[in-house]
């Protein structure tokens, strides 16, 4: 523990520290668990029309029912023991969602790699695999992205998303006079010390890391959900608290903080995996599979009760009490009272500032250096990030609970029946705009989530995020970090879209190289009726338009994907973000669909106009004949940026009607330009021709023979 | 120049399992069963992965340290698990 | 008709096979693994989860449970018809209440699909399609079993996704009223995207109970 | 009227594998990682689960019959597999 640190919590207490309190403070200060760097900015945040965004999980109220969603990061872990590391990413925030009496029903990932990297994208494929598919949660959607720079710095970012009726939502501030009640796993010494060391950078050798890697069980984790939800519903259960980061500690202290009580635990009351734990271990320990309640007296025998019937362990480990002046956490053990600390010490870590901060964006040239138009396109059709994700999402069941009715591959969003409708699920970033400049990259990265959630006939509720950064100590990275904040916060405040919740992981960093700063963006959305869902899919002898933004020479195209997959830069200027051109195509959208009047769209994003017709164009197995190129006589390079530049505000969208659709166009004032018919078996535009089956071979095959071969 | 080198196969029988410390989640499953179905009250399980195969290798020695090798680097992640040569065996 | 849906801890297609079955106006209870009372239900249903975390091998725990004690004379009686589907196949094969095992994908990596199948059935012989979702869907069985196995598959797949001997998806017993099948019908009732052929086995299922 | 049976604990490992005519597909891809990857030629892996458990008996011939039986019963599908008792020691 730094000096620093020590002097403060020692002047907070008016005391020495005795050992197991180092241990208490070592965990709840650490940034894992205090947000010591990142509180103080994610205040700014806009969180205006989300629900409960102070608890495990925040959410939207659509109807009756609130719907929550959060996202996690288990970046370290995973760079250790990618197996375990994603299962019990998946355990801990599917027990976010579970602590306020909410069902989940859909898991959704973020996940970046480095190409190279078989093992760790195995690992971490076949540990989402085997424990959501257990937990019997549909795994819905999400996103992979390669990059070099997330050499042994693996990112995987894991959503869930809940449901439950708001009058029966239940909170996690414990009030006076309760029995606290741990359910669960027996606890034992695995992830002892978790959150510290989610708190600091890899050390070079990752098998030093070992103790703190956690054990996923998805069955016990299954019957806990089941459990979880019968005894919630008791009449007398009052709260409930996950235990995860720092474990019994941090999930009793929080619970108590919060309702402004004190509260005692008898750590020998604690039901153990292994005999004579020491009273750090026993608090710290991060086991997964346990929720702690907060519950009535009466309501114990019942919820004992229920325990058994799913054959869980389960024990009574402390109370709160009223405690007069103070609000304490006492801790016993052996008879003993071990420590006696006030709980605002505890749960109010220092926080460190990070502004103001100085920094600035420069932007390099654009490209010149040409490429022709063919083998540029089957070269982006085949790199891995543009590619059929196919590989991934069919090893994750998606389909469990008969929800899904938009399936991974289908659209830009899935969509997942709940009483009241769809609910429209997506996550996205864009590390290489956040790079760039991570105020419009933000931006832009949360325009992408709320256009695949329009393209899918969505209405935009509310956002989830995850900050993956590189240690805070950086000047660099505290300006990316806090520019970003600013980004989230302006866009979300323009598009009425708040934010319900999130997560921070920094340090993201080992021996000075660093991840492009990583915004990760899990937006939710909602559609009432089945019939206006639309899919990224196109039928034969429909029209192609591009609504929004035409693309000239003079667009600024920084970013795109093309630039990295041919030319292996990172350069130029992102694009301009037009926040009144963006409600008006939403607007024409969701209108459309609901007047039938298109009947597929998706956005414009990786690969350009001619990157997203070819994807769509490949699923909807159509061949495309049209012009796409204002003009034949430019160079390759002119070419390469009509055609892959992305720049933001653009759909493509087909229509069975020209005359209505052009109409409506017209009529609403909407920018578009028709690009072509979709006829015979092969890609024609501006004197180019593609075979489909040649394009397709690429885009399905190509991760599969990358990552299966060995 | 032609180097000959006499190259022997061994078969190599090993057991990859979790670390003492780690918690075997499978194992307690296991045990909790064959409680309730009252065929053992404290089997107290433990799980594993076994692999037999075979490596070519001038001797014994250098064979074992192959087989390590390709214990630690392909079959287990040494981050949790550990493991165990049972045997090791000149093929004719 | 009153149909039992067992749920075992790990479980987890039991809401929709519920809703399937309901959608097919059948009146549904789920049961628990230690109901030894099914003799009452036309038809029993094992659905698809990970009973016991399928720790072991797949569906291999559940079998040590009252229930299928249960079910064992509910077949023997043969009282109406069982069905298992994904797990509840796995569990009706290790309980050896079907032939043949179900192994590990060839791939060894779970696989989540819709999948074509031709299902033939008495006098139903149709292409139909169905999403799939196992880690252990391999069915084999011993080349002693090759004529029997032969004789009582009832559904196979057109592009064999998981290795599976002779293609087979699904078989019946020798007196048609156990039948096990890997794909999941009752996710293809609901949505568009997953189709309606689930309504195919279900029809079969309410004939062969008809037929008593 | 109390029988009194002095019953011992013995520790029981097993290997289960699949039976010769099953492909073994996990340890076919192994062998061809090990190729490409040049680290062995022909390493002709096998694979299996291992465990290790505790049986109560009131002597090594009937835990061995007892562990049999468990194998056969709970540990592994006859159908498909075989298994093998590598060794079986009391416990103190
Ligand atoms: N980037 C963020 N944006 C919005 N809310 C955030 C962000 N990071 C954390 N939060 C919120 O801070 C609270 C504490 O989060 P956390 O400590 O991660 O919870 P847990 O330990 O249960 O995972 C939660 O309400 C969470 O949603
Ligand atoms: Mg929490």
């Amino acid at each position: 523990m730094d000096k620093f640190i020590e002097n403060e919590i020692e002047k907070r207490l008016k005391r020495k520290m005795n050992e197991l309190e180092r241990h208490i403070f070592s965990a709840m200060w650490s940034e894992h668990c205090g947000y010591l760097h990142s509180k103080l900015q994610l205040k700014k945040l806009n969180s205006k029309g989300a629900l409960f965004p102070a608890e495990n999980s925040g959410g939207v109220k659509i109807g009756n029912t609130g719907v929550f969603f959060k996202v996690e990061s288990h970046n370290h872990p995973c760079a250790v023991e990618p197996y375990q590391g994603a299962a019990t990413g998946i355990g801990g925030i599917i027990r976010d969602i579970l602590a306020l009496n909410a069902r989940p029903i859909a898991l959704l990932n973020s996940l970046k790699f480095c190409e190279e990297q078989k093992h760790l994208i195995d690992g971490v494929t076949r540990g989402i695999s085997d424990y959501g598919n257990s937990c019997g949660i549909a795994n819905v959607g999400g996103e992979v992205i390669f990059d070099e720079c997330y050499r042994d710095l693996p990112l995987v970012n894991v959503m869930a998303v809940g449901i439950a009726p708001l009058d029966k939502v239940k909170l996690s501030s414990a009030k006076e006079n309760l029995e606290i009640v741990l359910l669960g796993s027996p606890t034992g010494i695995d992830g002892v010390g978790g959150a510290a060391f989610a708190s600091k950078e890899l050390k070079k050798d990752t098998k030093e890391e070992k103790i703190h890697v956690q054990i996923g069980d998805p069955f016990t984790k299954k019957k806990l959900i089941e459990a979880t939800l019968e005894i919630l519903n008791v009449e007398g259960a009052a709260a409930c608290q996950d235990c995860g980061a720092a474990g019994i500690l941090s999930s009793t202290s929080e619970m108590a903080y919060k309702g402004g009580c004190s509260i005692e635990l008898d750590l020998d009351r604690v039901h153990l995996a292994l005999k004579n734990m020491s009273a750090a271990q026993i608090l710290l320990s991060e086991t997964q599979e346990r929720m702690v309640f907060a519950v009535e007296k009466r309501a114990l025998d019942k919820v004992f009760e229920i325990a058994h019937k799913f054959e869980l362990d389960i024990s009574n480990i402390g109370k709160t009490f009223c405690g007069g002046g103070s609000r304490d956490y006492v801790i016993k053990k052996d008879g003993k009272i071990l420590s006696k600390t006030p709980l605002d010490v505890i749960c109010e870590p220092y926080c460190h500032d990070l502004e103001p901060v100085f920094g600035q964006v420069t932007h390099t040239d654009e490209i010149r250096e040409n490429v022709d138009v063919k083998s540029a396109l089957f070269k982006i059709v085949a790199s891995p990030e543009f590619a059929s994700k196919e590989w991934f999402y069919e090893q994750w069941d998606y389909a469990v609970g008969a929800r899904t009715y938009m399936q991974p591959g289908f659209s830009g969003a899935a969509a997942v029946k709940i009483d009241e409708g769809f609910i429209g699920l997506c996550m996205d970033s864009k590390p290489r705009f956040v790079k760039l400049n991570p105020y419009s990259g933000a931006k832009s990265t949360f325009l992408e989530s709320y256009r695949n959630l329009v393209s899918s006939g969505f209405e935009p509720m509310g956002f989830t995020n995850c900050l993956n950064f590189a240690s805070p100590q950086n000047e660099e990275t505290k300006y990316d970090f806090v520019r970003s904040i600013d980004g989230l916060r302006d866009i979300s405040k323009a598009f009425c879209v708040p934010a319900v919740s999130g997560n921070v992981s920094f340090y993201n960093e080992k021996e000075n190289r660093r991840i492009y700063p990583t915004v990760t963006i899990g937006m939710l959305g909602c559609c009432k009726k089945e019939e206006n869902l639309i899919g990224a899919l196109f039928k034969k002898d429909e029209r192609v338009f591009l609504l929004g933004k035409k693309i000239t020479l003079e667009s600024n195209t920084g970013g795109s994907l093309y630039h990295s997959v041919l030319f292996d830069r990172l350069c130029s200027k992102p694009d301009e973000i037009d926040i009144q051109l963006e409600l008006k195509l939403k607007d024409a959208i969701l209108d459309m669909a609901d007047k039938k009047i298109i009947s597929g769209a998706l956005d414009v994003s990786k690969g350009g106009i001619l990157g997203a017709l070819v994807s769509a164009l490949l699923k909807s197995n159509t061949g495309f004949c049209g012009s796409l190129l204002p003009d034949k006589n430019l160079e390759d390079y002119q070419k390469l940026k009509l055609l892959f530049g992305e720049t933001e505000g653009r759909y493509i969208v087909s229509c069975s009607d020209l005359v209505k659709t052009e109409a409506y166009l017209l009529k609403n004032n909407i920018p578009h330009s028709l690009l072509g018919k979709c006829v015979g078996d092969k890609i024609e535009f501006d004197g180019y021709s593609f075979n489909l089956d040649e394009l397709r071979k690429e885009y399905k095959n190509s991760i599969k023979n990358a990552l299966e071969q060995y | 120049m032609i180097i000959l080198t006499y190259m022997n196969t061994y078969r190599i029988k090993v057991v990859i399992s979790l670390k003492d410390d780690v918690k075997d989640v499978r194992a307690l499953t296991i045990d909790k069963m064959l409680k309730n179905a009252d065929i053992e009250q404290n089997a107290n399980f433990k799980t594993g992965r076994f692999y037999s195969f075979c490596v070519s290798s001038k001797d014994n020695q250098s064979a074992r340290e192959k087989a390590g090798r390709i214990c630690l680097e392909v079959l287990s992640n040494p981050v949790v698990e550990k493991f165990e040569i049972c045997s090791l065996e000149l093929v004719q | 008709m009153k149909a039992a849906v067992v749920v075992f801890l790990g479980t987890n297609c039991e809401v929709e096979t519920k809703a399937a079955l309901e959608k097919y106006s059948f009146e549904c209870d789920y049961v628990n693994s230690n109901t030894k009372a099914l003799l009452g239900y036309d038809c029993v249903f094992l659905c698809g989860g990970f009973s016991y975390g399928d720790y072991i091998r797949s569906g291999r725990l559940a079998k040590f449970t009252p229930v299928v004690g249960a079910l064992e004379e509910y077949i023997e009686k043969q009282r109406g018809v069982t069905v298992g589907i994904c797990n509840g196949f796995q569990i009706l094969c290790e309980a050896h209440l079907l032939k043949g095992a179900l192994l590990e994908n060839d791939s060894s990596r779970f696989i989540c699909k819709n999948v074509e199948l031709k299902l033939d059935f008495k006098n139903v012989s149709k292409k139909i399609s169905l999403p799939i979702a196992h880690r252990e869907g391999k069915y084999v069985f011993s080349a002693s079993d090759y004529k029997e196995v032969f004789a009582m598959s009832f559904l196979k797949y057109v592009d064999n996704p998981n290795g599976s001997y002779l293609d087979i998806a699904g078989l019946y017993d020798k007196n048609r009223r156990v039948m096990g099948l890997m794909p999941h019908p009752e996710r293809a009732m609901f949505a568009k995207n997953f189709g309606f052929d689930g309504e195919e086995i279900f029809k079969i299922v309410k004939e062969e109970i008809k037929r008593g």
